[in-house]
């Protein structure tokens, strides 16, 4: 059998089984344990959902099922620069779509993906709740308001070095 | 008991607090379309996620149609179940449902026996409309040694998913994503083969449409059975006996050995031998291990691990060796029976017959999934050369008696062939939970004692509970025995065993709920417990049939041993007929 | 902090707080008070350097004042908001309030009274829940 | 202190701005000037007065005068009559709608108090990472009298009797849920605040939890104390860090003065609250769903009864109402039921959150009593429609609410006329839409939210809203027939009636809605292929107006497929089977020769 394993390193492993048992390895905490390793790997890869099947004594198969549930939850890692173009109403019928469409220009990339050197990854998200500034890109923990077409390139160019 | 009254379909009937709409309506005669709802009436268990929407109905004050399914009655409700607009939801949504199906039911290995199917003809489906642009969830096909997984034609019931995780607690699939693309799968949607599966098949013997199926060893049974350098042996299980008539239209419990018998004579296998028999061998040899391990446990040797555990079940195999690899020191090294045979035959019988085992072609018949992956197991194979080469299900078998334009129900009753076709009725009733180790208690008490036992049937030992329990006199020595079928139910006793707790010294585990006869290879039964119940009374009437009814009374096990493996527990016999187990635990499990 | 162990605690503590946060709206001290709205929509169109601006400016042009957060007053449209009260008078809310125009705000309103644009009228009435 | 005496504040709102109030100014200052006033009179510019139906509007300080509807030529008028002879000039004043009599203070004009702020209250207004000003505001004093002068019995009675429905969706009566959760016996049991706001443009719970955080938590407090639990959850969404940041800062605050954990003000009951994130699921906000994902597993509804009254958290009684809620129940309890049921309609009480959003000038939070009108909400209120542009229609109620049209907006807004309307309260997302957003776009959009949210579980929401986003999909490429439109609204009415949850069966709203009010325009997408709106790409035809013509080549030179062919001089011509509407063309032409058909 062709099982290939990406390893992980023992303290990641004793990360998570401490995060684990910070949550008492109840199986009902799963979702805050998932949250607390995302925020620690950035994503969550099978390697992860593995040690937390075993540190919440839970199917690895149930773990997958929650992961792939939540869209906040992810497997795939992100880029340096995580760009999220909201797509929520509000943002929608202000044009965010066109925005969305330059970034995918401008990056080269679909939703989902990341730059080939990894710097940007682009997705989109539903509502962050600042609909006064319609339409609203997140890139990593900043928020631009209002943002038009144009203002692409130079939202970009912030990210240069 | 509080009852509530009700009216369906302007009937009006009393019935006990809780139920639902849909059972109210059975009792009235009403039978409401259902494609997920399914009862597990001895287990207790309802699959209800209410998913399907089929089942729904008008139910007065209500402002949406309800799922019958999941609805209690109420007191005065008033239910209709096939209004128009009823009539109109339940179509739409069937059309739904077909339209992100494939629509190949014309070579669907489902075809004829697919729920999704007989609804679209009950509910009178002619078109599916906008199919020539709608969008079809698709999902990588994924065969495994025992099953198919073809998920395209998943139309998420979750009975798979309820069976795999709240009955058998083995947790190796779950429903994955979300929305449209929504399945059921393993983690990381990998193949079965690297997921905690056992191949005990009870998905598969559940799944309404052709998403879960068996893999299909028929053509290569054929091919062997055409060549002419091969010498092919089939053995057939007990419990196939027992159920293989329900494909062919006969009620459940008929008992068709002798037909079945001539049937795969018929088919062209050159011996047609009997699993009993090598169960007859099992008991043998798990037998003497018992009192082996027994006496030196009463003895006060800490080396001698208690509670022995039955091993002639693979999906058990497969189970405690991914969760309690720590325990694979106990339970019983003897062989399944299926493998015992295969040993047996391609050695002890080909030498007899004067051919090379390379020659020989060993098919078993089984009611099993899971014995499709036993085969194959490496340490059941010499230079690559398996002991048992092909398992085909008992629908397998039933669809290649078909397929030869043979019918079953005409054909004679014809006998098994000697030496390996000739059983004790120890050896039948391995076909139901319970059997095996009524069939050892048999054996080991006359073995034990030194005494005739008077009372041959255990009847303490039968049932359909999940886990029993009985204590046997020994003669003065109580022997505390313990049962689970369904691998929840060996879940609950092993942690027993693991904590120390556990008070039994041998224990039966069969993966399927009801033993073998409710093997994943068997026609389906939908969960009806009545159906399982018929083909357990058949294995018992078999049992009282024969002449002989203990094992080590079989004339040709005695032979076998006379002539070839000595004693039971000999060197030879440990060679041949026990084997060891491993530890699964550590696989991991990502594939780049 | 100490606990509040009775509703005897709560109402006096409530009494003493009221000295204090009744100030920003009766008059009872001197200071300016310039609360700014720092909700995420607000603190996304600069609320918190415009905070810092006030705080650090307000001090260094020797303006006694207080400057503190709050949440969403609602007017999304013209974040950053923010509400100043001069002793005795109304408070007043700004909306679009960048540096340029916090700086007009201090030399302006806060230092001479004189209204600069980007007023927006309060158009709602709040419940008093002392009753 | 101030030079000037008097301050004219001139509406500078996006609405009015285009209705000549930069003139108005100019105006102003020109005959101050000339009259010599420009030291004590000061002219500026503000923000929205909202009401700009009446715009523009000139207040006139400190002596609140509001004149409506002001022209640059009245300037004159102002200046002379008002600030020099004190006199009131009355044609611009507002008249009363009933007595025709002049209004002149704006105190006495209740367009300007449309708002009332209870859930709000304190919003804007303290530090919400100070729990001092939160009790300086009266805070944790409608906690005090509960656990000091009620029995448990009493509280769900004012609750009851104040007649709040709860304000995530459903709208069912707070008070009756508390009391089917004091039912059901059980010694644990839980109260849950669902503040997982996952509905796009609605952010007034996240506006409440970052503005007044306190006012939830002693609501919850109360609500335990009422059914007879002592652990709180707040299930609250991850995307909201600064939420989640003054929640913790809140109940760090609240455990640290006693009002959070044993002995709660001495009164011997404990309650304690802990956070749950939620993840990402829409469907989450059901409160089954949410349930389960607070037990770890997938966000999945399931059949109800049971209710989570009965059956909820592990298995406990449990009380799930959502953030909006709870923030008005410290004021319910202090200020009594009869004041709150004073306030709203026959069947809906009390005020209601709605967020603003899309094209409209104020874009905001705002709370108004029940039975508010649209129109007031979006014209006195919200400012009107962004850039003069006209009115088309305004989904309430999120994806799972309908869209209304102009002659829904005098139905005055609460639970029960929204439903009539074929919308839904939701959870108080206002979106409006203008002359340039299609309503079978807009539909498309809408499903495509609920088939990107859609649990999986059941196949009318799995399948079912699918094939609805296709056949939206199919019509706005001009693919759509007649019947359709029929097979649209079978399938709509179908998925509403036989989904398992609330997601599933109101996400057909939009599309039935926008059948109903706009029907015209499905027709054209599926009869004539056009798309009124020029929204649908596929439906709009780029078409050369020879006359305009000159046939400089330009637009051939910029098109990037060579659909556009003529000879220097001549009149060109675009094939339409080439066009991929790119729209180059139109932007390159200087002699607006290209238009859109």
């Amino acid at each position: 059998m062709s099982h290939i394993k990406i390893e992980l390193r023992k303290e990641d492993v004793d990360f998570i089984k401490g995060v684990c048992a910070t949550f008492n390895n109840d199986p009902q905490e799963l979702i805050n344990v998932l949250h607390t390793c995302q925020e620690h790997f950035g994503y969550l890869p099978a390697e992860v959902q593995e040690v937390v099947s075993d540190g919440l004594n839970m199917p690895v198969a149930k773990i997958y099922g929650v992961v792939t549930f939540y869209s906040f939850f992810t497997m795939t890692p992100k880029g340096k620069h995580p760009i999220s173009i909201c797509l929520g109403t509000a943002c929608y019928v202000r044009g965010a779509e066109k925005v969305l469409d330059e970034f995918k220009k401008e990056l080269g990339i679909q939703v989902g993906e990341s730059t080939k050197d990894n710097k940007f990854s682009l997705s989109s998200l539903r509502c962050v709740g600042a609909c006064g500034l319609a339409p609203v890109v997140l890139v990593g923990d900043k928020t631009y308001g209002r943002v038009a077409p144009d203002d692409v390139k130079n939202i970009l160019k912030e990210y240069e070095n | 008991m509080e009852t509530i009254k009700l009216t369906i379909d302007n009937k009006e009937i009393d019935v006990p607090k809780g139920t639902t709409i849909y059972k109210a309506a059975k009792e009235l005669g009403i039978d409401i379309p259902t494609l997920c709802y399914m009862e597990l009436h001895d287990m207790n268990i309802e699959n209800k996620p209410a998913g399907c929407r089929i089942c729904v109905a008008e139910v007065s004050g209500r402002r949406t149609l309800a799922p019958t399914c999941s609805t209690k009655c109420e007191p005065g409700m008033v239910v209709k179940t096939h209004t128009p607009r009823v009539l109109n939801a339940r179509r739409t949504v069937m059309e739904f449902i077909l339209s992100d199906h494939p629509k190949d039911c014309l070579v669907c290995s489902k075809s004829g026996t697919c729920e999704l199917q007989a609804m679209a003809h009950r509910l009178g489906i002619k078109d599916i409309p906008g199919a020539e642009y709608a969008a079809v969830s698709t999902y990588r096909k994924d065969t495994s040694p025992s099953i198919i997984r073809d998920l395209d034609k998943c139309i998420m019931c979750r009975r798979c998913e309820m069976m795999c995780n709240e009955v058998q607690t083995v947790g190796a699939i779950s429903a994955v994503n979300r929305g449209f693309m929504a399945t059921v799968a393993p983690a990381f949607e990998q193949n079965l083969e690297y997921s905690t599966c056992t191949y005990c098949g009870q998905c598969v013997s559940v799944c309404p449409t052709g998403a879960l199926t068996e893999v299909n060893h028929v053509p290569q049974v054929l091919r062997a059975l055409v060549d002419p350098t091969k010498t092919v042996v089939v053995q057939t299980a007990p419990a196939v006996r027992a159920a293989l008539g329900e494909e062919f239209g006969l009620a459940p419990g008929t008992l068709v050995t002798g037909k079945m018998t001539a049937a795969l004579r018929a088919l062209g296998f050159d011996y047609v031998f009997d699993t009993d028999f090598a169960a007859d061998l099992t008991i043998m040899e798990e037998g003497t291990e018992l009192l082996d391990r027994l006496s030196r446990h009463l003895k006060g040797d800490k080396t001698a691990k208690m509670p022995i555990l039955t091993s002639c079940c693979p999906g058990w195999v497969n189970f405690f060796e991914e969760y309690f690899p720590d325990l694979k020191d106990v339970p019983s090294t003897a062989k399944s029976p299926q493998q015992m045979f295969g040993a047996i035959a391609k050695t002890y019988f080909a030498d007899k017959i004067g051919i090379n085992r390379k020659d020989m072609v060993v098919v078993s018949i089984m009611p099993c999934l899971a014995k499709k992956y036993e085969c194959q197991r490496n340490e059941f194979s010499v230079d690559g050369n398996p002991d048992v080469d092909f398992s085909i299900s008992t629908r397998e078998l039933a669809s290649f008696i078909k397929q030869a334009n043979i019918d079953l129900n005409t054909l004679h009753d014809e006998d098994f062939d000697a030496p390996l076709g000739e059983s004790t009725g120890a050896g039948v009733i391995f076909g139901t939970t319970g059997g095996v180790i009524e069939a050892a208690c048999r054996t080991a008490y006359e073995l034990y004692t030194g005494k005739k036992l008077k009372r041959l049937e255990f009847t303490e030992l039968r049932g359909m509970e999940g886990v029993r329990s009985a204590t046997i006199d020994f003669d003065g020595l109580p022997l505390n025995i313990g049962i689970a079928h369904g691998l929840g139910n060996a879940r609950k006793l092993l942690d027993d065993v693991r904590a120390g707790k556990s008070q039994f010294h041998a224990i039966e585990v069969m993966a399927c709920p009801g033993g073998c006869i409710g093997g994943g290879g068997q026609p389906l039964h939908h969960g009806n417990s009545e159906i399982i119940m018929a083909r357990a009374a058949a294995i018992y009437t078999e049992d009282r049939k024969k002449p002989l009814r203990k094992s080590h009374e079989n004339p040709f096990i005695i032979k076998l041993y006379n002539e070839f493996l000595g004693k039971p527990g000999s060197e030879k016999a440990h060679h041949l007929l026990h084997t060891h187990y491993f530890d699964k635990k550590k696989k991991i499990i990502i594939k780049k | 902090m100490s606990k509040i162990n009775s509703i005897a605690d709560l109402k006096k503590k409530r009494d003493e707080l009221q000295g204090g946060l009744g100030s920003r709206v009766n008059d009872t001290s001197n200071a300016v008070h310039v609360k700014v709205a720092m909700a995420t929509c607000g603190i996304a169109s600069g609320a918190k350097n415009v905070m810092e601006f006030f705080s650090e400016q307000l001090e260094r042009r020797n303006i006694a004042a207080v400057v503190t957060q709050t949440g969403c007053m609602g007017y999304c449209y013209a974040e950053p908001t923010i509400e100043v009260k001069l002793p005795g008078q109304d408070p007043v809310v700004f909306g679009f309030v960048d540096l340029k125009r916090a700086d007009q705000i201090i030399e302006k309103y806060v230092k001479t009274g004189e209204l600069v644009d980007g007023i927006i009228p309060v158009n709602y009435q709040t419940i008093d829940l002392n009753v | 202190m101030s030079k000037y005496s008097t301050h004219l504040l001139v509406c500078g709102g996006t609405s009015c701005h285009s209705s000549e109030s930069d003139a108005i100014v100019c105006n102003l200052r020109d005959e101050l000037e000339a009259k010599g006033l420009m030291d004590s009179v000061q002219v500026i510019l503000t923000g929205c007065f909202g009401f700009c139906e009446k715009g523009p509007i000139v207040k006139v300080m400190p002596d609140n005068t509001v004149y409506v509807q002001v022209k640059p030529e009245d300037a004159q008028a102002i200046v002379e009559e008002h600030i020099i002879k004190g006199r009131k000039v009355t044609r611009l004043l507002l008249k009363d709608p009933v007595s025709k009599e002049p209004v002149s203070d704006p105190n006495k004009m209740d367009f300007f108090k449309k708002q009332l702020r209870i859930v709000l209250r304190n919003c804007g207004f303290i530090n919400p990472e100070n729990i001092d000003e939160y009790i300086a505001r009266e805070g944790y004093k409608a906690l005090g009298k509960v656990l000091t002068e009620m029995t448990s019995e009493q509280v769900i009675k004012e609750v009851k009797d104040s007649g709040q429905r709860g304000r995530g969706g459903a709208g069912f009566s707070t008070g009756l849920k508390w009391e089917l959760a004091r039912k059901n016996q059980s010694d644990e049991k839980y109260v849950v605040c669902n503040a997982d706001e996952g509905d796009p443009g609605a952010f007034m719970d996240r506006s409440v939890l970052e503005g007044d955080p306190h006012s939830v938590l002693e609501a919850m407090v109360i609500c335990g104390y009422s059914i007879g639990a002592s652990n709180g959850l707040i299930y609250i969404r991850a995307e909201y860090p600064l939420a989640i940041e003054r929640l913790k800062i809140a109940i760090k605050q609240a455990r640290e003065y006693g009002l959070l954990g044993k002995n709660i003000l001495g009164t011997g009951f404990n309650f304690d609250i802990t956070l749950r994130y939620g993840a990402g699921a829409f469907v989450c906000g059901e409160e089954t769903a949410l349930i389960h994902s607070m037990e770890g597993l997938r966000g999945e509804p399931t059949v109800k009864p049971p209710f989570p009254a009965e059956s909820g958290y592990r298995n406990h009684p449990t009380n799930v109402n959502n953030v909006e809620t709870f923030a008005a129940i410290p004021a319910i309890i202090l200020k009594g039921a009869k004041w709150f049921s004073s306030i709203g309609t026959g069947k809906s009480k009390g005020t209601k959150v709605f967020a603003l959003a899309g094209k409209i000038n104020n874009v905001g939070l705002i709370e108004v009593p029940m039975g508010t009108t649209l129109r007031e909400v979006i014209f006195e209120i919200g400012g009107g429609i962004r850039n003069g542009k006209k009115f088309k229609g305004i989904q309430t109620g999120g994806p799972s609410g309908g869209c209304l049209s102009e002659k829904h907006l005098d139905i005055p807004i609460d639970f029960d006329n929204l439903i009539a309307a074929g919308s839904i309260m939701g959870s108080g997302a206002m979106i409006i839409l203008d002359e340039d957003d299609c309503m079978v776009s807009m539909a498309k959009f809408f499903l495509q939210f609920t088939v990107e949210e859609s649990c999986g579980k059941c196949a009318p929401c799995r399948i079912g809203n699918k094939r609805l986003h296709e056949l939206l999909g199919q019509i706005c490429e001009g693919k759509g027939s007649i019947e359709d439109l029929d097979r649209l609204r079978n399938m709509s009415v179908v998925i509403k009636d036989t989904a398992l949850c609330g997601l599933g069966q109101t996400s057909p709203n939009p599309v039935l809605s926008m059948m109903d009010n706009y029907y015209d325009e499905y027709v054209a997408h599926v009869k004539d292929k056009k798309c009124p709106a020029g929204q649908c790409k596929s439906l709009m035809e780029y078409v050369v107006n020879p006359e305009n013509c000159v046939g400089c080549t330009a637009c051939a030179r910029v098109c990037p497929v060579n659909a556009i062919s003529g000879e220097r001089k001549e009149v060109h011509h675009i094939d339409p089977s080439i066009c991929i509407k790119c729209g180059a063309c139109m932007e390159k032409c200087k002699f607006d020769a290209i238009f859109i058909r």
